[in-house]
């Protein structure tokens, strides 16, 4: 074929559109839908104890959903938002990573940071808003984040923490650090113009970052296919950056944990971003403000539970021996029984001293708040009725 | 006339400027057969066609960029961003572009067609991102309308207006009253003229000047003043750009005292545009400096959310510092 | 190989990334730098008329460009962005429109709207900001526009005509107007957040537009590859979006005439969004406020000369009999007299009266900004040397 | 001590705060080898590298983006954005994610590593999109610095406490007078303290206060004043945000009259800010109304520039117009 010497392009004489279906990337999984080993696959190198591990993360973020939506509803806490369906997606992938790796999260991945340690009572502070919050009760239940445990914090507007992910991997790379970053986001935030931001700079920079697509077929009410997007979903993506790439069954432990520590090695190693993209389902609605009666089939739910990703796994690790189903339901009420503790403790402690407020907009506050927030407290003390969350406390200090 | 809240006011508007052009669209993050989530848009589609009343891919500045587009082309697109602090990605899209479209191209081209509606404000415990109230940010752009209505039956009249007005429009839904305020609307067709700030209650002793849901909270309070003998004017600005200058001097004219209370942080916002026009407007008449009372200038804080908001309470005090000044 | 029932997906058990160069796409040419057909390749069927009338508007565009160069060194206007290198481009590809559809570009696409007719007096009459100019002269030299042919005002900022593009076209789907909008872009401009947007909104949509990438290999000083992006191009992303694609040769006139004429084919007939990548070569300066020796060799430049796609073209209507050198020549000639009768009769024209300072703003000036102008204009009466452009006139009326 | 121009003295910090900190990087459309399209960043590359001082693909909010996630993993990150008319596609980056890291985070996480440069303003001929003055769309926006330099020497010592300031900072280059202004310059390392107004010249009749290029404008304004035997006091208030209203306040209550001048248009921008907090700060003190010498509330059009312009016959009429109220 005839080449393009400044282009170093193949030159072809028939005007032959591409098809926008010419590259459709297959689904990499491992764990089939009954719990054995596909045939031609092989189970990742995973001990016991961190296939245990991964197992438990998965039943306490199960805990937690179920109670906190049942929190919700009984007026506990004003929102709530379950990763039901998508506990492997998350917890296979940061199973993946060391812990000084760098998370950055959408805010459907509280399995990634309970798999880095993030305790009961951690994410009660949180969703509770009380003083015990890391983030101090400013942003909404399930907005976690921990210096400590690299998992940064989670913010509402979507897909910003893409680019931002390609950055922070550029100061890991500039720092010889041997870390890399992993940037979740779901199919919905990939339309964002962030996300092009994001991947065109890591592919050009060459920063140790997996971005990790969860596609779970829905944003709030639309659907991924042909109202999100019209082509083969993200992973073509990826390739068009000029970016290794992968799709894998974001219900399958194995393939997720697989693909990422894949992943991570051309991250950390080789300096290749990589794109991941998780197909999954997200089994309940989108938050507890949403229906999704409204806008999706039983059918379709049902169908999906037969793809469950922990009893899934769980059925493996019974095969394997390593677990019993009774193990597995002891383990169950036992940490059910510590998310219900934890949950009345936080719901006692007190929100954050209103002096509070005005902390943390700069590094320190300047005068203007300083005079903002006297006036405020000068008005509280004559209304302290109005503000019974704070007046009893104002004079007390912090 | 029918009990609407400010939903199926906005909702009603809708439909009667889809029924009346078929050049109407509708469209947003979840705006289609599902009807948004706060269901402003809901049976559109039904009535109108999945052409008509749409979902869009979840990108805002794409949803602008497409809504200007649209709109240029002879349209009118009403386009839904999810929540007013998600419009920022669309920011450029907006003053950049829809602002500047008429003067950039002589008039050869506008997006006179285009409306963007955004549920704004706080009160809902929402925290910093489904909270703010970033009417300021736009009231610096010349060629935008600003619009903000406080109860079903201006909702209605002015998005009328909005929608088959020759100019941009950006129109912010007080969120907070969505469901909360409910009063009588007629069913059919009525227009509300956009620029004309709106006389709620007349009085002498000071002008109480608020718009969107801040309008109630200032009528709270001139009623708590009320006991005490202060006599408010409350107006409510309605449009916020370009604004009506000449009620509001008029009323401070007479009273010789203005407060003007925001939801949004104090800095920069639109209440100090108001009290930078009307000292000057106004200077001899003025007994007290103008007060603003508005949000702290902190992102907006979930769990204090009641001591960071601009209550009623929060008015009343300014009103009286100004009457004792 | 198994398939997934949900997303109808093949599966695969091994973890194989895509690589990043999976997807590459060649380059289609019909003309040869020698200005031969090339073997395999097919003329367009295109009359001699249309053939004459390209390659005039070619000859036309390159004579502006020169001579609005020269005017600027010479401090006649204040700026200037030529097309040279990229005619082939801009014409070639409006060709193959009708006046009906709708003409976005981002700036270098003067020839597409010289093509459509836009008058000698009327791209003076822009270029010096008189009172002629359609956009009042508001906007900086190149920024033209006309309603009346279909070419929608530029405007400086990148890549926001993309999802407008999109918007434009969904109400020409809507209308069944039987036309489509054509968007040009450069490849750097494909970076901004809203070629995202306007790309997959039209995949989603399936409306008639034709996005035209003009990839010139630089974006001021930035070269396009690796360093704006780190995949083989653009055109790769169209596949992504599951859009039709392809990829020509930008010099040619014959390949970017006859893609873009099967494009439009896709786009009005069957409502399919396009993209097509035109691999080219910005062979001037960014504009007069550049100077390329800073960031790229001479050598490079002089490669492209080899491929200057009006010589190209020239010397096939030669070998085809349709035109000789000496007519050529003279047209030449004519042309350039034209041009420079124009540009001196434009620079006596005045500029706008002061009144129309706020016109256009709103659809008629409110209040306030009435209030603005009769301040300026008072001011103005009683300094009127330091404002000798308007002061003569200002109580002449417009 | 050195001559140096406006861009040299940006220069100058650049390479001081990259020579200081090896985690200092500077980023931006074409701000690599070829040094920007003004040169702020010429000599960069060879000095510290590709790696630190590079070319971005062509995304406002791309850069932005990957600016915060570089200040938040430690890093400082000097950000050009080519002019300040196209930051807009960055905005959500700038306001909702830099200027509320540290506060959502409960400050877990911050990005005051995080400086943007960018140059902007009028008078080159550069029609609506290189000629915007958009600091009052920062303005409102609690968490941000916003530093405006006047000349030479306070553009070096202000981008280098920018620089290394824990707090994000949007700091604006008049590109008028990049060549335009030149002066003494400490060849070292200096800093000079954010949020501090500057007194550029005593008075005691009436203060002018501008910021950035609108400062040399307001100075010569003054000079004609003094002809009249006006004295002006000229302040330059340098910092945008957080701002210093003591010095002005102090000042004001001397001179009983303010006139506060920017390139911007009138409508809620930053002159707004200032005089709705003065009137409150300064109400028994003031002896005329505060004049605000703006621009126009149109785009910024480019045969009219010179009348659109606010240049020093205008705020000179201002001032006389003060003192003769
Ligand atoms: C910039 C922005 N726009 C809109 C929203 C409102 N919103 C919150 S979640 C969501 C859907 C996100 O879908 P996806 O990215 O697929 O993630 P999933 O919820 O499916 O995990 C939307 C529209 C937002 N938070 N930020
Ligand atoms: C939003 C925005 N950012 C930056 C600029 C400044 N700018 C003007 S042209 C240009 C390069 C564009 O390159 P490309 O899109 O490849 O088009 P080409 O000039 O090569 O035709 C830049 C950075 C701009 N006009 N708008
Ligand atoms: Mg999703
Ligand atoms: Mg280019």
């Amino acid at each position: 074929m005839a080449k393009d010497t400044q282009h170093q392009l193949d030159i072809v004489t028939q005007p032959q559109f591409i098809d926008g279906s010419a590259l459709t990337i297959p689904m990499f999984q491992i764990l089939s839908e009954d719990g054995t080993i596909r045939k031609g696959a092989k189970a990742p190198e995973m001990d016991k104890e961190l296939a245990l591990k991964i197992f438990s993360t998965m039943q306490f973020i199960r805990i937690l959903d179920e109670r906190m939506i049942a929190a919700q509803r009984q007026g506990r806490i004003s929102f709530y938002l379950s990763s039901l369906g998508e506990e492997a997606a998350s917890i296979g992938s940061a199973a993946a990573l060391i812990p000084e790796d760098m998370i950055m999260g959408q805010y459907r991945e509280q399995g990634a940071l309970a798999f880095r340690g993030f305790t009961v009572e951690q994410f009660m502070n949180q969703l509770f808003s009380n003083e015990r919050d890391f983030g101090k009760g400013r942003q909404m239940p399930v907005h976690y984040g921990c210096a400590d445990l690299n998992f940064m914090t989670i913010a509402s507007p979507l897909a910003t923490q893409i680019p931002q992910a390609t950055g922070y991997a550029y100061g890991q790379k500039m720092d010889k650090s041997g870390t890399c970053t992993i940037c979740y986001f779901g199919e919905g935030a990939a339309s964002e113009g962030d996300f092009h931001a994001g991947l065109n700079m890591a592919s050009v920079y060459k920063v140790p970052v997996i971005f990790f697509c969860r596609n779970n077929g829905y944003a709030i009410s639309t659907p991924s296919q042909g109202e999100q997007y019209g082509g083969d979903g993200i992973a073509p993506r990826g390739v068009a950056y000029g970016m290794k790439t992968i799709r894998v069954d974001g219900n399958d432990v194995f393939a997720v944990y697989e693909a990422t520590r894949l992943a991570r090695e051309l991250a950390v190693e080789h300096n290749e971003p990589v794109l991941i993209e998780g197909m999954s389902y997200r089994m309940a609605g989108h938050s507890t403000s949403d229906d999704p009666t409204g806008y999706r089939t039983r059918e379709e739910e049902n169908a999906w539970k037969g793809k469950d990703p922990v009893v899934r796994f769980q059925k493996w690790l019974q095969n394997q021996g390593w677990i019993t189903e009774e193990q597995a339901e002891q383990n169950y009420e036992e940490k059910k029984a510590m998310v219900l503790a934890a949950l009345k403790e936080a719901e006692t402690i007190p929100v954050p001293h209103i002096d509070e407020i005005i902390e943390d907009v700069y590094d320190t506050p300047p005068k203007h708040l300083q005079k903002q927030l006297a006036e405020l407290k000068a008005h509280i003390r004559k209304y302290p009725e109005a503000y019974p969350k704070t007046a009893p406390r104002i004079d007390g200090g912090k | 006339m029918a009990k609407m809240n400010l939903l199926q006011a906005v909702n009603s508007a809708l439909d009667i400027a889809m029924a009346k052009s078929d050049k109407v669209y509708s469209f947003g993050e979840d705006t289609g057969s599902f009807g948004g989530v706060f269901r402003a848009t809901s049976g559109l589609t039904e009535k109108y066609g999945r052409h008509r009343n749409f979902n869009t891919p979840l990108v805002e500045q794409g949803i602008i960029g497409f809504a200007n587009g649209l709109a240029s082309q002879g349209s009118y697109a009403v386009a839904e961003i999810q929540f007013g602090d998600y419009i920022f990605p669309a920011f450029d899209q907006i003053v950049n572009e829809a602002a500047k479209f008429r003067y950039r191209s002589g008039n050869e081209f506008n997006v006179g067609g285009l409306t963007i509606r955004t549920p704004y404000g706080g009160g809902i415990s929402g925290g910093h991102y489904h909270s703010q109230s970033p009417e300021a940010y736009f009231a610096h752009t010349p060629g935008m309308k600003i619009v903000m209505p406080r109860n079903p039956y201006m909702a209605k009249g002015l998005l009328l207006s909005a929608i088959f007005d020759p100019n941009p429009v950006l129109f912010m839904e007080p969120k907070r009253l969505y469901r909360a305020a409910v009063g009588e609307v007629p069913e059919g067709e009525y227009m509300l003229e956009l620029g004309k700030a709106d006389i709620v209650q007349e009085g002498t002793d000071v002008t109480v000047l608020a718009w969107g849901a801040q309008v109630e909270i200032a009528e709270k309070a001139a009623e708590m003043a009320a006991q005490d003998g202060i006599s408010c004017e409350v107006i409510d600005l309605v449009t916020i750009l370009p604004w009506d200058v000449d009620t509001v001097a008029e009323s401070v004219r007479k009273t010789g005292r203005l407060v003007v209370t925001q939801e949004a942080p104090l800095t920069n916002g639109f209440a100090s545009e108001v009290a930078a026009t009307i000292q000057e407007e106004c200077f001899l008449y003025l007994e007290s400096p103008i007060a603003r009372v508005c949000g702290l200038d902190t992102p907006y804080p979930l769990s204090h959310e009641k001591e960071y908001f601009v209550d009623h309470l929060k008015v009343y005090e300014a009103i009286k510092a100004s009457m004792t000044y």
